[in-house]
């Protein structure tokens, strides 16, 4: 294991390359160079460890000397995988995507260090075994993530949507404290190995779960704690916001496990708290989502929705838990793994997209793109690819998970009979109207910002060779996972034995015939491929030939035209309105012939439009009133002075 | 012998020949000597390289050692800045002033030296007043009306508070009363060895007065005013000597009653007021923080929490007094840094006001990030030190009898963070003005020294070395809290 | 004889109490500066030590000449008005001194039983400390705040000898002189406001605010 | 053994594959006598194929690549689904746990492309159907589950085949039940369809079509594609809904094919009494109409949990 802290040490030595290199451009490729050797080195360290299994529990050494500070257990391997194989590409694209600013004469330097600090921060965190030092490694990860967002500060959006983070953050630290102090206190050791508590603990195991999951939760944006979501990741520069969203929020769910780790056997109730507050983040997640015209904020929605879905496989492996019934939590908890892993790939595949799109065009706004398949064609397969993946739609990685946790939802109600196939049916419902959804949104994003024609004409669309790499390898890890689970699942399997669930062997994810999946998605695509072999010959045979679109005869059809991304969702968004704080404005053609028409429609966020913002504003008027001890006179100084000792001496004398 | 001149016969000296002599440069060669002599030698006190034996009045203990110390790196990092701090312009009439700067400074070492090391309570109260005397005309360095009626306020309202810290000590005279202590002299140490036979009546009033006659000087809510209006008018080396090792030096006296009451009966009543002063002081800052227009002001409110923590941590006792005694010396070292970077800006801009200031960062790189970064260090972010030291409070309020104020001070203290990164980050960012000049800004020595501070807060947080954790560990058996 | 000089020193306070004039207010200082000298020289009736005069002596400079005098000359320089600017009506607060005054007499007999304590200098020392406060909260003239920690300083030395207090000769002329410089620093601050404010109320302190 | 199954398996996906047009083909002809016309021949479906299949593809100038694929998928995982149901007894070609998410799924796959395909024009007329579509979509999918998938969660099994050899005649509320689901089922192919009164398929007006409007501008080809795998789908739901008469025969083959084949036809002239008698929504009543359908359901589905 020392070599992944020397892979640790190369990425860092990038912050001594950026201090060496005064030019911008040398600093940035040293840098990048170094973070990449450093992150390869350590993803193939954590991948054999994981597939040889040789996890050090307790005691390990770092460089000779024996701590027990780290701990490479299965979870924590996992999690470092993930972290390390989104790394990879994102870092890829992060020096073309820096270039840009480079080319402008902008510096990237402090920006580079931030994302070297974060990339080791974050992978210290998931193998830290000592409560203080995973505290440390959370807190610098989140300073730093929000010292890289703020790289564009001038901007005043960005300043608001980078302290919502850093509030958030530090909400969070506080809640683990206390988390903390109390395990240390019940266990009196600051180990991660040495925490575990039953539940005859009583309350305390209560109010440690209500700790646990609020503050992970907050961190992993699960309504209604996902307000910071939408503010922070379309102002963060593209690198940050991908890592952010692939991987920062799964710090969170990474918490969750870890409090069930130390917390088990849940109480069943928290499984159905967990599965409705999931199921609801889910579908807000997504509706709100489908309400949005900023690129990067309706991406940030589909976090929370995908978050919400690994939620519900916890939820699900919690109720397990409380029946300690095998099946359900390896399915359960497996599905919420594995989509762990699809959602960090393929989010982070379409936010490095967004990010490409956004340095060509110079806007966020979907409204105004259109057309830009004939401008990078390969670029919208990969996009796509992505869009299908995270729709859960076969064949590509997201339904995979989504199968695992269908499955769970199935074995649940076959496991616990009586009402339970109800309550199970009712979840299965919900994910499948999420699938729904996201399907709409989907196909709303994909076909409004690459198809038909282009709304404001494009200038340039030249996508650099390090953009395609970053995509094609997150491309490539969809369809590998989509096609060929078996692998994967192999090593999910792997995690959840490993003294995540005790007794999984006994089940295990493998009893699904992965291969047969394989088998019909290949031979589909080798259909779709003689098909189209086909086609190909009768196009031959009769002719083909490109006209203009049909437009019942009106030949000026023009861009304008075309179908908007809010009139596409608008009926969705109709139905439900309050929920979304919809409204449109339309101003009235009151003459016979209409001059210059407008309309517009918005959504705002509800916990965070309509809830918070009020209340703080309220609490700080309230309290900026208060004039308390605020005098400008030295004779009140004084007066206080008489007042507090008569005080005190009265405490004094009424003391027993 | 050598350890009483040291440590305060030869800044005595010093401060008459800095009378004598003229020049400025001259004078800083001394101060800065006479101030790394004292940093050296009270550092090897520290570390017990050299057992001290003080004459009279004098003595030393764990407690003193700590505080100390603390005092002569306060006193060290401002002298080695103020050089390159005096030689920035200001009015003729604060030209005049200037000459008096390293006097009074020498002064205040001789002072708040004695004042620490001092054994006898009436020596305490006399070298305690002498250092608000020495930094009264600092604080009047701009020669200017704020400044003046700062000096004003200060002054009058600490004379008066500490006034009544003697009534204090004349009421631990009464308590000794009827014992064998009767007509014996102030040495606390005494009293420390016989505390319980005192009369708990007159202990009780003795701390009462005590506490709140030195409140004024510590700028615990609601003395905390003159304090506050002193930290932020007066230059920022001067703010940064305050905040870090003055009010200290007044809270040692507060910790020295609270010693004696530690065995007697009076004990809870002790710890019950010290948690309503420091409860007092958090939410004085929380409350200041919503309608915050001046950045000094804030920063000296950001001391006034901080001293309220500590005091907090004092009164809850247990794992929180360890707490505590780390925060003391992480406060000193970040204020430092605070009133540093602070004093940089307010150099530049030539305001206090938080609305005159944009775009720090972009005008002046090296201090923008440098205050950016103390920011984060004062608000507790790992890996600077106050983040380990309000983990210790914070567990020995969960953990003591009266958990609620864990609640109460993380409440007030998460929107002390809103706030305040709220105010600083409106000045570090925003677009800059048009008749902002840009000129590169040069890495000086003030910058130089923020950044060794940071690294030593980081340091001795995360190293937390072995010395440091003994002496805490001894102080707080002094204070009869096992750990 | 202990008494007899505490009574004198209440009676000079009830005249702060009630006087209009700045000028009495020195008087009164100068008046309680000697009747604390003789409180010093007291101990001499029964056996004579040079070194012991040290103290009254520098008492006797500090708070009979030197302060007295250099709060005349600071009036005369700055020809500040006569007459005190009180902010409640004189009776009020010869009211307020009254009932201070019984409060603390009373208090200072319930506590005389658990400790035995001389109550006459304890409380008249106690209530100068009171009537000291009283003056600077309820006065506006800065130069009649010096005035009032003045005999708040007095009250405080004459509870010093009450509650018999040895305190080591060098830490009483140390209480002497920091006072004095006290004073000293705040007549100069006096004449820097007169220079760059006009007026000498606290009402024209008020810039530092929140 | 196996390879019967397979072969089994292979014969009924290329029945259905088959015989998909003549359904539709069927229930034209008796649409067409109930209103009183002669109507053309059953094979009628059959001949327009193959007229498609010989006419020139026209692509719209705006269209990219995914107009090309778009049918091709649309039609593959039209078939996969289609692999998976059952005729009579026989095991489908796909048949594993969970198969039934597969199905599910699948189609979505196949409307994903389809409505792409359509905003891939670029015409404000198939924006409207591909809107449309994906509207009415999100709320057929809980339907789906409601009805198919509720056997599923009562049974147990989760494969279809299994889920519909599970059902059982022994508990009256569970008739009840199943009838209630084979309601649902027929709205629900109702909808997906885009069959009256959800969509008129024969209408001539481009705002108040959803499918046919979203292959406007396809020719050739491509349109063959697109209809034919239009025809698939109607199928399967047809055997989806025929597949819940099962029970009612011992448990031959070729029983089951006699009942499966009856099933068809009467199920085709219910299909076309309906769009005979009924008229298309108003497109706003539409996700109520589909609710009202999902609220069977759940009624449906309580009753039963409580009164078993």
């Amino acid at each position: 294991m020392d070599l992944l802290f020397y892979s640790l040490l190369l990425q860092l030595s990038s912050i001594a390359a950026i201090a060496f290199f005064t030019e911008n451009k040398k600093a940035s490729a040293a840098a990048h160079l170094l973070l990449a050797a450093g992150l390869i080195t350590g993803f193939i360290t954590t991948l054999t460890a994981v597939l040889t299994s040789n996890f050090i529990l307790k005691d390990m050494n770092v460089f000779g000397i024996s701590t027990s500070l780290f701990r490479f257990d299965a979870l924590g391997l996992y999690f470092l995988c993930i972290i390390q194989l989104v790394a990879i590409p994102t870092t890829i694209y992060s020096y073309s995507y820096l270039k840009h600013y480079i080319e402008k004469g902008k510096s990237v330097k402090s920006n580079l260090v931030f994302y070297a600090v974060l990339l080791t921060s974050t992978q210290m965190v998931v193998v830290s075994n000592h409560a203080i030092l995973f505290l440390i490694c959370w807190e610098v990860m989140s300073t730093s993530a929000y010292l890289g967002m703020i790289f564009e500060k001038e901007k005043k959006d960005v300043q608001t949507g980078a302290f919502y983070y850093l509030v958030m953050s530090h909400a969070v630290v506080f809640l683990l404290y206390v988390f903390f102090f109390f395990l240390h206190n019940q266990t009196n050791s600051w180990l991660f190995s040495n925490f575990h508590l039953s539940p005859d603990a009583g309350k305390l195991f209560i109010i440690l779960y209500a700790l646990g999951l609020i503050a992970f939760g907050m961190k992993a944006g699960f309504m209604p704690f996902h307000f910071w979501l939408p503010r922070a990741h379309p102002i963060a520069p593209t690198v940050f916001s991908a890592f952010l969203s692939g991987i920062i929020i799964k710090m969170g769910i990474y918490g969750i496990l870890r409090t069930f780790q130390f917390l088990n056997p849940t109480p069943e109730w928290l499984g159905w708290l967990v599965l409705s507050v999931s199921m609801i983040s889910a579908i807000y997640g997504v509706w709100y989502a489908l309400a949005q015209h900023d690129i990067k904020r309706l991406l940030a929605y589909h976090s929370v929705e995908n978050i919400g879905i690994i939620g519900i496989g916890i939820g699900v492996g919690f109720i397990g838990s409380a029946y300690h019934s095998v099946p359900i939590q390896v399915l359960g908890f497996g599905g919420a793994l594995l989509h762990t892993l699809n959602h960090a790939v393929f989010k982070s595949l379409l936010f490095v997209g967004s990010g490409v799109i956004y340095q060509n065009l110079g806007t966020r706004n979907i409204e105004l793109m259109g057309g830009l398949v004939h401008y990078g064609k390969y670029f919208v397969v990969l996009f796509l690819i992505g869009s299908i993946a995270i729709s859960g739609i076969p064949p590509f990685n997201g339904f995979i998970s989504e199968f695992i946790i269908y499955n769970s939802f199935f074995t649940t109600a076959k496991e616990l009979k009586n009402y339970y196939p109800l309550l199970m049916l009712i979840s299965a419902v919900g994910l499948a109207f999420v699938g729904g959804l996201a399907v709409a949104c989907f196909t709303k994003i994909n076909s409004i910002m690459f198809l038909g024609k282009e709304r404001k004409e494009v200038k340039h669309f030249n996508i650099s060779f390090y953009e395609y790499l970053s995509l094609g390898i997150f491309a490539l890890l969809c369809v590998a996972i989509g096609f060929y689970p078996q692998p994967f699942i192999v090593i999910v399997n792997k995690v959840l034995t490993e003294g995540f669930i005790p007794a999984a062997s006994s089940f295990s994810l493998l009893n699904i015939n992965w291969y047969l999946l394989s088998i019909i998605f290949i031979s589909a695509s080798v259909g779709i491929i003689l098909i189209f072999l086909w086609k190909r010959s009768i196009q031959k045979k009769y002719g083909r030939r490109i006209s203009s679109a049909w437009g019942c005869g009106y030949e000026g059809l023009n861009p304008r035209m075309q179908y908007t991304a809010s009139s596409y969702a608008d009926e969705l968004n109709e139905i439900s309105k309050t929920a979304l704080v919809y409204h449109k404005k339309v101003d009235k053609q009151k003459e016979i012939f209409p001059l210059k028409g407008k309309f517009e429609s918005h959504s705002e966020d509800l916990a965070d439009n309509k809830i918070l913002l009020p209340a703080f504003r309220n609490f700080s008027s309230f309290v900026s009133r208060i004039r308390f001890l605020s005098y400008t006179d030295i004779r009140y100084y004084i007066a206080f002075i008489l007042i507090i000792i008569t005080i005190y001496s009265l405490i004094a004398f009424l003391w027993k | 012998m050598l350890e009483f001149s040291v440590l305060i016969l030869i800044p005595l000296i010093a401060a008459a020949v800095c009378y004598l002599i003229k020049g400025t440069r001259s004078q800083y060669a001394i101060s800065l000597t006479v101030s790394a002599f004292h940093l050296l030698f009270s550092f090897i006190i520290f570390i017990g390289l050299y057992k001290p034996n003080l004459p009279f009045f004098f003595s030393t203990d764990p407690l003193s050692k700590l505080f100390l110390l603390i005092l002569s790196n306060v006193y060290f990092w401002v002298v080695l800045i103020s050089f390159s701090y005096l030689k920035r312009p200001v009015t003729s009439k604060a030209e005049a002033g200037k000459k008096y700067y390293f006097l009074l400074l020498n002064f205040y070492l001789f002072a708040n030296t004695a004042a620490i090391l001092s054994n006898h309570f009436g020596m305490y109260w006399v070298a305690a007043e002498a250092t608000t005397l020495s930094v009264a005309p600092l604080i009047y360095y701009y020669r200017n009306e704020e400044a003046l009626e700062a000096m004003w306020k200060y002054l009058f309202l600490v004379s008066v508070g500490i006034a009544f810290a003697f009534i204090g000590i004349l009421f631990l005279t009464l308590s000794a009363n009827g014992t064998i202590m009767e007509g014996q002299q102030l040495f606390f140490s005494e009293f420390v060895k016989n505390a319980t036979k005192l009369n708990p009546i007159w202990l009780k009033a003795s701390f009462i007065f005590i506490f709140v006659g030195l409140s004024t000087k510590i700028g615990i809510a609601p003395m905390h005013s003159g304090d506050v209006d002193a930290t932020s008018n007066s230059p920022s080396p001067i703010a940064a000597l305050m905040s870090g090792s003055l009010r200290i030096t007044a809270l040692l006296g507060v910790m020295r009653i609270f010693q004696i009451l530690t065995p007697t009966t009076s004990y809870e009543f002790a710890k019950l007021i010290l948690i309503i002063g420091g409860l007092l002081s958090v939410a004085v800052a929380f409350i200041f923080m919503f309608k915050v227009n001046n950045y000094k002001r804030l920063l000296a409110y950001s001391s006034v929490e901080h001293l309220g923590i500590i005091t907090l941590g004092i009164g809850v006792g247990g794992l929180a007094f360890a707490g505590a005694m780390y925060h003391v010396i992480y406060n000193s070292l970040n204020k430092m840094v605070l009133f540093f970077t602070a004093g940089n800006i307010h150099s530049r801009f030539k305001t206090r006001e938080v609305n005159g200031i944009k775009s720090v960062i972009n005008l002046m790189p090296w201090t923008g990030w440098l205050f950016l970064l103390s920011f984060f260090a004062i608000s507790a972010i790992p890996p600077f030190g106050i983040f380990f030291s309000e983990l210790m409070i914070f567990e020995g309020m969960l953990f003591s009898n009266k958990p609620w104020i864990l609640a109460v001070t993380m409440f007030l203290l998460l929107f002390i963070f809103i706030n305040m990164g709220k105010t600083l980050f409106q000045m570090l960012y925003g677009e800059k003005s048009e008749k902002a000049i840009q000129e590169k800004e040069s890495f000086e020595i003030i910058h130089f020294s923020v950044i060794v501070l940071l690294i030593l807060l980081i340091a001795i947080g995360t190293i937390s070395p072995g010395i440091l954790q003994e002496n805490i560990l001894s102080i707080s058996k002094d204070f009869g809290i096992r750990l | 004889m202990q008494n007899v000089l505490s009574i004198l020193f209440c009676l000079s306070l009830f005249y702060l109490a009630v006087t209009p004039r700045v000028k009495a207010y020195v008087a009164v200082l100068r008046f309680q500066g000697i009747l604390l000298t003789i409180l010093l020289m007291l101990p001499f009736i029964e056996q004579f030590s040079i070194f012991a005069v040290i103290l009254p002596a520098t008492l006797f400079i500090i708070k009979v000449i030197v302060i007295p005098r250099y709060i005349n000359k600071i009036i005369l320089e700055l020809d500040i008005k006569r007459t005190i600017e009180p902010t409640i009506q004189q009776f009020n607060f010869l009211l307020l001194v009254i009932f201070s005054f019984i409060i603390i007499f009373l208090a200072a007999s319930i506590l005389s039983q658990s400790t035995e304590i001389e109550i006459i200098p304890f409380a008249s020392g106690f209530a100068a400390v009171a009537v000291g406060i009283f003056i600077i909260i309820f006065r506006k003239k800065l130069i009649i705040h010096v005035a009032g920690f003045l005999v708040l300083e007095n009250g405080i030395f004459l509870f010093g000898t009450a509650v018999a207090s040895e305190l080591p000769i060098m830490i009483e002329i140390g209480v002497l002189l920091d006072v004095f410089v006290v004073v000293f620093l705040m007549g100069i601050a006096l004449n820097r406001i007169s220079s760059t404010f006009e007026g000498f109320d606290v009402t024209i302190l008020r810039r530092l605010k929140d | 053994m196996e390879v019967v199954q397979i072969l089994q398996g292979i014969i009924s996906l290329i029945l259905i594959l088959g015989l998909s047009p003549l359904f539709v083909g069927l229930v034209n002809k008796q649409k067409a006598i109930y209103t009183g016309r002669a109507g053309a021949s059953i094979l009628q479906p059959y001949y327009e194929l193959k007229k498609l299949m010989k006419k020139e593809t026209i692509n719209a100038n705006s269209s990219s690549f995914i107009s090309t694929i778009a049918p091709l998928i649309n039609l593959i995982a039209v078939a996969a689904a289609a692999a998976m149901l059952p005729i009579s007894f026989a095991r489908p070609l796909i048949s594993f746990e969970g198969d039934i998410i597969l199905f599910a799924y699948m189609l979505g796959l196949a409307r994903f492309f389809q409505v792409l395909a359509a905003m891939d024009i670029g015409s404000s007329f198939e924006g409207m159907g591909a809107a449309r579509e994906a509207t009415f979509a999100v709320f057929a999918e809980p339907i789906f589950f409601f009805t198919i998938g509720s056997i599923a969660f009562i049974s147990g099994f989760t494969s279809i085949y299994d889920i519909y050899h599970s059902i059982r005649l022994d508990n009256i509320s569970f008739v009840v039940f199943i009838i209630v689901c084979s309601i649902s089922v027929f709205i629900l192919a109702v909808t997906e369809c885009s069959r009256m009164p959800v969509d008129d398929p024969n209408t001539h007006l481009e705002l108040t079509m959803i499918h046919e409007v979203m292959i406007l501008d396809n020719s050739g080809i491509d349109l063959f594609l697109y209809q034919y795998s239009s025809y698939i789908k109607l199928f399967i739901y047809v055997i989806l809904e025929a597949s819940f008469f099962y029970p009612f025969a011992v448990q031959s083959y070729t029983l089951g094919i006699i009942i499966f084949v009856v099933v068809i036809i009467i199920l085709s002239a219910a299909l076309a009494a309906v769009e005979t008698v009924t008229s298309r929504f108003k497109m706003k009543n539409i996700p109520h109409y589909l609710l009202f359908a999902t609220a069977i359901g759940i009624l449906n589905l309580l009753i039963y949990t409580f009164t078993k």
